[in-house]
């Protein structure tokens, strides 16, 4: 079994930097050896998080994405942070298919996604702050091959 | 990203490659639109049997085109292969309103 | 040609964390489209880098190693630190074969592959504090292609 | 990294495939010294040719199997065929020292 590592990434909110977040995770997330299925869980409940920090968090303006990733055990914790405008109803905005934004033709399914690709899901959020998406994810393969 | 586009009789088909989300889907969406408002085409049918990569961003972008076929009676259909799309796919309910094939001859000939 | 676009990484100084570091620099250098030498260079030199301050900079305990990284116009900037031990004379330091490890198979190497591979270097470091190093990349394909 | 360790006659043929680092050379240093100094080896081939990475840890690794091999009186010889991997290699000044080929035949033949 893997030592515990850590590793923080910041970068500016640009749609360009989604993908590069999710080779960061998925760089990372490999030194556990995950199946390609649970690397492909990973990059997608990343892409969501980021994805919603840039376009939802910081809106019109640029601001910092900070992507946290922590090994330990047989899992990867995964907290994604922006400091922008937060979300006054978490539970509202944790429905399928909400989305305050049809006009980007978002389809308001980026808080299902992340948690039906995780294990566990938090959201914290504070209008006028931000918000933190804290995400885990267990690698049963991992579990199976001990 | 890499798109495609193919216009066959009343069809326009598009093909992507590479990774589609909220970045990639933007140039997408505009250049598909172009084509389909310009062409007056009616149908749309989207490949994505060589998408390698797909969020729920690319569920808003085909529910988009979905919109658009409507307002023109025409009709969209999806070429999927990968079950990892399809998963997404499937999770988002699409399958209900919009035929998934997974080969072009299928989709086409329908 | 790209606006600007700047990302910072911090990781435990593992040296499993090695590779992941070029991975990251690597990716977020692909945005500028470089060519396959040109980004193998900069992950030659950020290898080296890293590794000082893993093993040199930190010597026997763990400590965090930072990586940041600036795309602009058509270069990059690329800045290694570590708080570790510090280097006493950088002059000496960075003459070529000269190391303080030959125990551990050290070649003495690492200041001279960055100087060759990157178009800029600059060395900073205190006794106590740590080191940073500032190298800087033209991507001369980018040049030729405007 | 994958390491494959092969006797032939006296040599010890080392391949070495993926990126060669500072992390990745400590294990292959113990392994390639056990098997050289148990089974009583003189000769070293390292197949660098289908090595995708190597930083200056690399040429300490080298140095070391050359200094192993000049206690014996033995020889250590390179196989390198990729571009960047021989830059590497002239800048340290190994070619001074230790043959480079370009394939194993000739390795082994000379
Ligand atoms: N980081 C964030 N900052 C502010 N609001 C957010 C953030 N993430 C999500 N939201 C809000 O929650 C809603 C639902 O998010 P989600 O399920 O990902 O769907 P979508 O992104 O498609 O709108 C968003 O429309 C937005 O109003
Ligand atoms: N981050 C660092 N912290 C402390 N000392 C360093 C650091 N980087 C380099 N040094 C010192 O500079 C010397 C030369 O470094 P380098 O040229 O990279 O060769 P090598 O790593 O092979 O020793 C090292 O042996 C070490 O004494």
């Amino acid at each position: 079994m893997l030592e515990r590592n850590y590793m923080k990434l910041e970068f500016i909110s640009k749609s360009s930097n989604e993908s590069f977040a999710r080779v960061v995770v998925a760089a990372f997330a490999s030194q556990l050896d995950p199946t390609i299925e649970e690397l492909s869980d990973i990059k997608t409940a990343v892409s969501e998080a980021v994805t919603n920090a840039i376009i939802h968090g910081y809106e019109y303006g640029e601001g910092m994405v900070t992507v946290e990733a922590t090994l330990e055990n047989n899992q990867i914790e995964i907290i994604i942070e922006d400091k922008g405008k937060g979300i006054e109803d978490v539970d509202k905005a944790m429905e399928p298919f909400y989305t305050s934004k049809p006009d980007l033709e978002r389809s308001g399914m980026g808080f299902t996604v992340m948690e039906t690709f995780m294990d566990k899901l938090a959201v914290e959020s504070k209008v006028g702050e931000g918000t933190k998406v804290i995400m885990t994810k267990i690698f049963k393969s991992l579990s199976d091959r001990e | 990203m890499n798109l495609s586009l193919e216009i066959l009789n009343e069809h326009l088909i598009v093909t992507l490659k590479g990774e589609l989300d909220h970045h990639t889907s933007e140039e997408i969406r505009k250049k598909v639109d172009q084509k389909y408002l310009n062409k007056n085409l009616r149908n749309i049918v989207l490949d994505l049997s060589d998408l390698k990569f797909m969020d729920s961003s690319g569920i808003g972008l085909i529910m988009g085109r979905y919109k658009n076929c409507k307002e023109r009676n025409g009709s969209i259909s999806i070429i999927s292969t990968n079950p990892y799309i399809n998963r997404m796919l499937n999770m988002s309910g699409l399958p209900k309103i919009i035929k998934i094939y997974s080969s072009r001859d299928e989709a086409i000939r329908d």
